[in-house]
């Protein structure tokens, strides 16, 4: 199992969505986060001065998958989320050792 | 180079208006600054000199010179406050429109908010107040007797040749003072603007939109206002309406309506399939305070409207428009209840602020019962006049500005027609004229201005800054820099 | 068939409400309509056409017909403005609430007090003022002389045979017409029910909320009011609350009391071994908003019920009322500080409540020194009060509205036998006579409400409903979507 | 022991302050209660049975013994109003305050604001309102005549050998009673330190401060209001100051400068090479609440400082008042605009305020287009004053009350010599002359007072404590609870 | 060391946080965050109009543990969060390579 | 390639972002938490009645680097959050078997 961690756009959240749900993929964790890289944030005013504001708003998804949809998955997010556009976002994957299911106690792939 | 496509424009229009507003008037001034202001200030002393430094000093005391009549004193002092009351209605849609919108536009709501209120102060001091209350002046000027008099247009507020002494007492109205009725009148006017305001919110550009509010609420409304108020050819045709369900609600509701679809709905408004999705406002506390900020205001709008202290009709004035309130609100909540099994806050606001637009044409001709009914269909209607503008005419208005104020103006004002003391079929024509021509200038009058704006500046901000937010976009603020935002929402499901 | 168990019945109650105000009176009404309203419009009319339309045209100028009173016009005046003071208490209210629950449970607090004010001027135009003001009507329906007296209720506000004229006039009252009289009053009926609203906050069904609002609010509240204010019993007896200590804010607080018990604490308050949690609100500020619009709202709580413009009695009244409130908060403020060695604010807010509910019983019986003594103890009492209630008695009140209301209520009351020209011992008997007598019907009368309540519609969410929000769980509604809120906090630790 | 350090000062001042306040006149307060106290209600009763208990009894009606004077109750009846629009002020100081301050730091800002107004009126009544306005008891205190006159200080409020019934009717003063002058003042007194308030938030100890403000609000604001005011030595110069442009918006702009530099900028503020950060608040949309209450409020701060509903004057005072605010408002939007290339609604919002600060000097004495005029500089000179102070200067004011209500203070007091009825050299002379004594005055008192407290119990938080927020620092509490803050930012870019 | 990240319903905080103390695990990271996943979100409505709220607010716990104490803590996470309703959560287990405490910079199981 | 996850003091996020910019290190991502640990919370008040708030807020740093580059950021991220007091915070490493960039779909290394 591998845990893909995807910083997106925060526009790109509802056609990903959708775009997992045709792949049969029903789970995911979102949280709000700040990025900084290549996309530069944007300049602020306050009171006649100015202040650069380096982090720009971005949505951390967490998708955990199975071994064997990783790539098409991978794909997926990676279709979806793209605009092109400096700033759309990195994928991070790493391995998952366990994954359990709370509510039953499933385990691994069955808690998937 | 990019703040002169965007910034240049309004700024040069306002400069000029300054302008225009000071220099026929700066020699004028030396005499009024020695002479009329002089002959104020000398009362102004007489007065303040034996009152306002001697409270422990009671042998000090001389009473003003011309003891001025008490009913006067009452009734300029009610005019004065239910000036102020209306005032704060400018803070009651300042707070609605930000609840009502997302948190990334507050900055540019409440900018366009605020200078609303001064701009409209200022050009109906320039122009608006003696183009809606013509009679005087070169009547040269008078081009459409009735229609269109602008002969009162070049004497600037205190510089023409009235006699201040006649203005300032009960010689010019047995109501209030030439000031007192300007401080009314000026605050009334904003309102129109502030319509407006919440209709287009979300995606129009500052400078095209201030250029737009500087017109209307310094052209346009005066027009249309003095057909009726300014004893024009509606008022002599026998049309009612008493505080502006047309004159002031409609007349908005109408310029709303016209930009709005000039605009075009907000990203993300409506899908593919025509299908609508809500896109609810930051916080519907800011909402409430704001319903009840208008409501609290309302008084003086409708209350002030009796143009004098009345102690009847004011208290019935009082009573008729609190009880359109409260049934426009509990037939929102009712309806909404009903149709979608969940009583809807949001409704039941608009409910309200649809009651006293609706009762405000004829909050002084009406029986408790009628006020009741007057704003009881108007919590229905505005409750239908959402979905319908929202789902089948797909007009965006972010805020309700159409349903509340156009529908249920013109509502209120037929309402006139069919309730109370005036109600007859030839009133209600009469009540329909107004609506219509009133209407009709409206419309014409915010299509020129509106496409010419967008065929030279644009009436729309890049698809780009809406996404990030107008606050940035057209102010590189932000209004809540401390509070984690939340772009994790459903609609974003739909927006794909 | 969801909606049904939840929504009918408030439903049915108000649709109910609606037809039997309308009913009796549809015919009477025609004859208002060009009666009643008729007449009334006739003056408007008069006085209108001479002044709103024809500003700039002195020579329009006609007096109204029947010159009025300038003192009857003041006074007036005055009552009118003190009637919108007390409208804005309710937003005061509505502020203060949502400012102390948490952010879940936003929509539904604002809907609540929405609806309040809706509801309760429409009940007290229907059936409030005639019970609480009796003395005409059919006798036979004085069912128990001085304690129980239906007569008035047959004859909505405008619909009885008193002639208009008289009403409108100082023939009426030296103080006020009778419009305005209604519009006072009303404002001041929902104020009750408002105090409780806050107490049951975060878990109480809103049908079941709002049928008991609207009974509270339309029976008992005019009842015991009546007692004093309708010249009943108490005020034979000896009884004295010039504001409303006990008649609005005790009441208010019993009702309060009783329902909180019956409703049971929030989810998470009390903790197995029976220690209390703090659950605080969501926005300190928009309490502190609350209280100062309160206090704002207060000139005219107190200051009108001066019922006339008074120069003397109306400025004494601004000042103790000022007085004790600003007493009240520093002896809150320093007791916190001394007993948890931070100052509190939540607490300071409630101590500048208690004085101004200490005060308002003998608000114009005071000298200055007296005021801050009794706005200073109801400070201190104040905040033993919310934690005697909250630890010892475990009655889980959100916004302390038993402490403020309640308890302040009973000192304030009970102040008037001990400070003041009034002071003395017979008086404290009265005093205590008419705590106990509006106490204990408000208690009864709220048991047997909420417990019919209780057993058909039940008076509380599920638990789950709790969890979630009541936002959602009775409106499907986010307060604040675009903020991402924080659920990490302290006292889920100690939910557990 | 830690609570003794920071907490027992300002408790023992306070309570000393209570001490002093009862004892000396416990016992002449009994001779009150049943004396001057009984004496008011005697005649309340007399209005108040007549009025209250019977509205449906028209026959009870008898009118209060002696017919009060219409005009007299008019005048009154403005001047309690405009005290009630005063107070208002102190809640959008409040909500200004809170939004354009951090999060963190809200319930310091908010308890700090709350307790100045409950303390000013306490002490305004203690001492201010004698001192201030002197002329009776000892004048063996009146120390230096015309400088500082003690001899009212004896005497509180209600207690000194003056009959009650003077204090009450147009022997007093032809405008309003004792308690009117009294409440109308106090609402007064407490505006100059909220000013203070505003701009030492954010590190400023709570102790400490609320020592200072008490002292402040008790004798160094009577004692220079009382120069002119009080008809003092500046008063019998010339100098004109119709409702505080110096004598309360310049001193507290002083009293503020003095405290911001005795303090210190905040943590973060400056870097190492002298470049300035900004610092955002944390609601803009709370800061345009608060700017437009405090604009409704001015109504009654200038309108109410004519001491009289004169309807001339009133409603002049109110159309300058507003038009200032107006061009203020559009002045420092166009110049942010200009300067920055985007709208800048912080700076429009100071603009709105600098141009009320401007006017409140000479409402009285401008026509119409100098008040434009006045307001228009006062908007321009507030842009370039926040850059000054905050780049140039290096004095951290992180709401910019130096630069509204000290800067523009002192424009709008030097502007009655420039424009309007007064206008002249000799004029202008006389206003240099107040600004710098009573500038000169007030430096003094705060640098003694601020010099005191920084040496004993300190002026500053710890940076462990600013860092946290003063929220937890001196409250223990949090304001938003519910919201996840941010704390991911731009500016700690440069904390380093 | 393995790294615990539990998606959680908030109110299961409390007693979960008690729980691992019991175990004598004092230290964890909690996060914001939303779920999508079996349990469905609601409707919500705005002025008349019906929108469905896929996500569901969610607590995200990160648990550093000792590799010895994985599966007790696991065991003692998943039975302080179970309610045997659907939305429970889930626990996604991965390994690390490397821990510092920052003020110490003690490494690896001396810095848990 | 290595992700460093740092639970920092909101207060070292400017110096610290400073330390990377210097190592060449321009890509982060930062979240809100709250950190539970030695460093306990702080005690708050509400109406008359106390409360321990257990939770302090932190910065939770995500920084993906390549393997080479782990050990120096690793010294910068602790020398720049060090204040010496309770609460400065912890490093979590752990492997990560992909990166994407999603705007180029640039993988591993290259994406970083
Ligand atoms: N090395 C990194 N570690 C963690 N997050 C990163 C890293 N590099 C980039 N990111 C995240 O990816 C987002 C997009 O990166 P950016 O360089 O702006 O755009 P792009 O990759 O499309 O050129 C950033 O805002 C940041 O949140
Ligand atoms: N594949 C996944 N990847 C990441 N997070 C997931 C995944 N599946 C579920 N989750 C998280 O776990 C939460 C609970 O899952 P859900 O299916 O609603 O309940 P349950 O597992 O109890 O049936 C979800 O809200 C989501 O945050
Ligand atoms: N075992 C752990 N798992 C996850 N996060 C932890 C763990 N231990 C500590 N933390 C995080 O590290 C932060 C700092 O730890 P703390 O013990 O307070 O300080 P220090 O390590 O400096 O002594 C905590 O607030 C928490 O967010």
């Amino acid at each position: 199992m591998h845990m893909i961690e995807a910083v997106i756009k925060p526009a790109a959240l509802g056609s990903l969505k959708k775009r997992l749900a045709e792949l049969g993929i029903l789970g995911m964790t979102a949280l709000e986060c700040k990025g900084y890289g290549k996309q530069r944030g944007h300049t602020e005013r306050y009171r006649g001065a100015r202040m650069d504001v380096g982090f720009v708003p971005k949505i951390l998804l967490k998708i955990a998958v199975k071994s064997d949809d990783l790539d098409k998955t991978i794909e997926a997010i990676t279709e979806a989320a793209c605009t092109g556009k400096v700033g759309d976002g990195k994928l991070f994957v790493y391995e998952l050792s366990r994954v359990i299911r709370v509510r039953t106690g499933e385990k691994d792939n069955d808690a998937l | 180079m990019r703040w002169i496509a965007r910034g240049i424009t309004p700024i040069a229009l306002i400069v000029l208006a300054f302008g225009l507003m000071w220099m026929p008037n700066t020699i004028l001034a030396q005499d009024m600054a020695t002479g009329v202001a002089g002959e104020a200030v000398e009362v102004v002393d007489a007065v303040a000199d034996a009152v306002v430094g001697e409270p422990q000093q009671p042998e000090a005391q001389t009473a003003p010179a011309t003891p001025i009549d008490a009913t006067f004193m009452i009734n300029n002092l009610w005019i004065m406050i239910a000036g102020m009351l209306v005032f704060i209605m400018h803070l009651g849609f300042a707070t609605l429109e930000t609840g009502l919108t997302r948190a990334k536009n507050t900055v540019n709501i409440l900018f366009k908010n605020s200078m609303i209120v001064c701009i409209g102060i200022l050009t109906y001091a320039l122009i608006g107040f003696n183009l809606m209350y013509p009679g005087f002046g070169d009547t040269s000027l008078n081009l459409i007797p009735g229609w269109l008099d602008l002969s009162a247009i070049p004497g600037f507020i205190t510089v023409d040749a009235k006699d201040l002494a006649t203005q300032m007492g009960p010689d010019y109205n047995p109501g209030y003072t030439w000031y007192t009725d300007f401080f009314f009148q000026a605050m009334f006017a904003a309102t129109c603007c502030t319509i407006v305001s919440g209709a287009v919110a979300e995606r129009v550009k500052l400078s095209s939109f201030l250029i737009f509010a500087t017109l209307f609420v310094s052209i346009a409304y005066p027009i249309t206002g003095s057909w009726k108020w300014g004893t024009g050819w509606l008022d002599a045709l026998g049309f009612y309406d008493f505080a502006g369900s047309t004159i002031v609600h409609s007349v908005g509701g109408w310029a709303a309506l016209v930009m709005v679809i000039l605009l075009g709905p907000r990203l993300g408004k409506y899908n593919a399939d025509g299908s609508s999705n809500a896109i609810p406002g930051h916080s519907l506390t800011l909402a409430a305070i704001g319903v009840f900020l208008l409501w609290f205001g309302w008084f003086g709008f409708n209350g002030g409207s009796v143009l004098s202290a009345d102690p009847g009709l004011v208290s019935l004035v009082l009573v008729t428009t609190s009880l359109a309130a409260a049934a426009g609100g509990v037939a929102a909540a009712l309806v909404s209840w009903f149709a979608a099994s969940k009583p809807d806050l949001s409704m039941a606001l608009n409910g309200i602020l649809a009651g006293l637009v609706g009762i405000t044409a004829g909050a002084d001709q009406m029986a408790i019962w009628e006020s009741v009914v007057i704003g009881g269909i108007a919590g229905v209607l505005v409750y239908f006049a959402v979905i319908a503008f929202d789902r089948v005419l797909k007009i965006d208005d972010p805020v309700g500005a159409t349903s509340v104020h156009l529908v249920c103006g013109i509502w209120g004002t037929l309402a006139v027609g069919i309730f109370g003391a005036k109600a007859g079929m030839a009133q209600f024509g009469y009540q329909l004229a107004g609506v219509a021509a009133m209407g009709a200038f409206t419309v014409a009058f915010t299509l020129v201005v509106g496409l010419a704006l967008k065929a030279t500046l644009g009436l729309r901000v890049s698809d780009e800054e809406q996404i990030e937010g107008l606050d940035l976009g057209e102010h590189d603020m932000a209004a809540y820099p401390d509070y984690q935002q939340t772009t994790i929402k459903s609609y974003q499901l739909r927006e794909a």
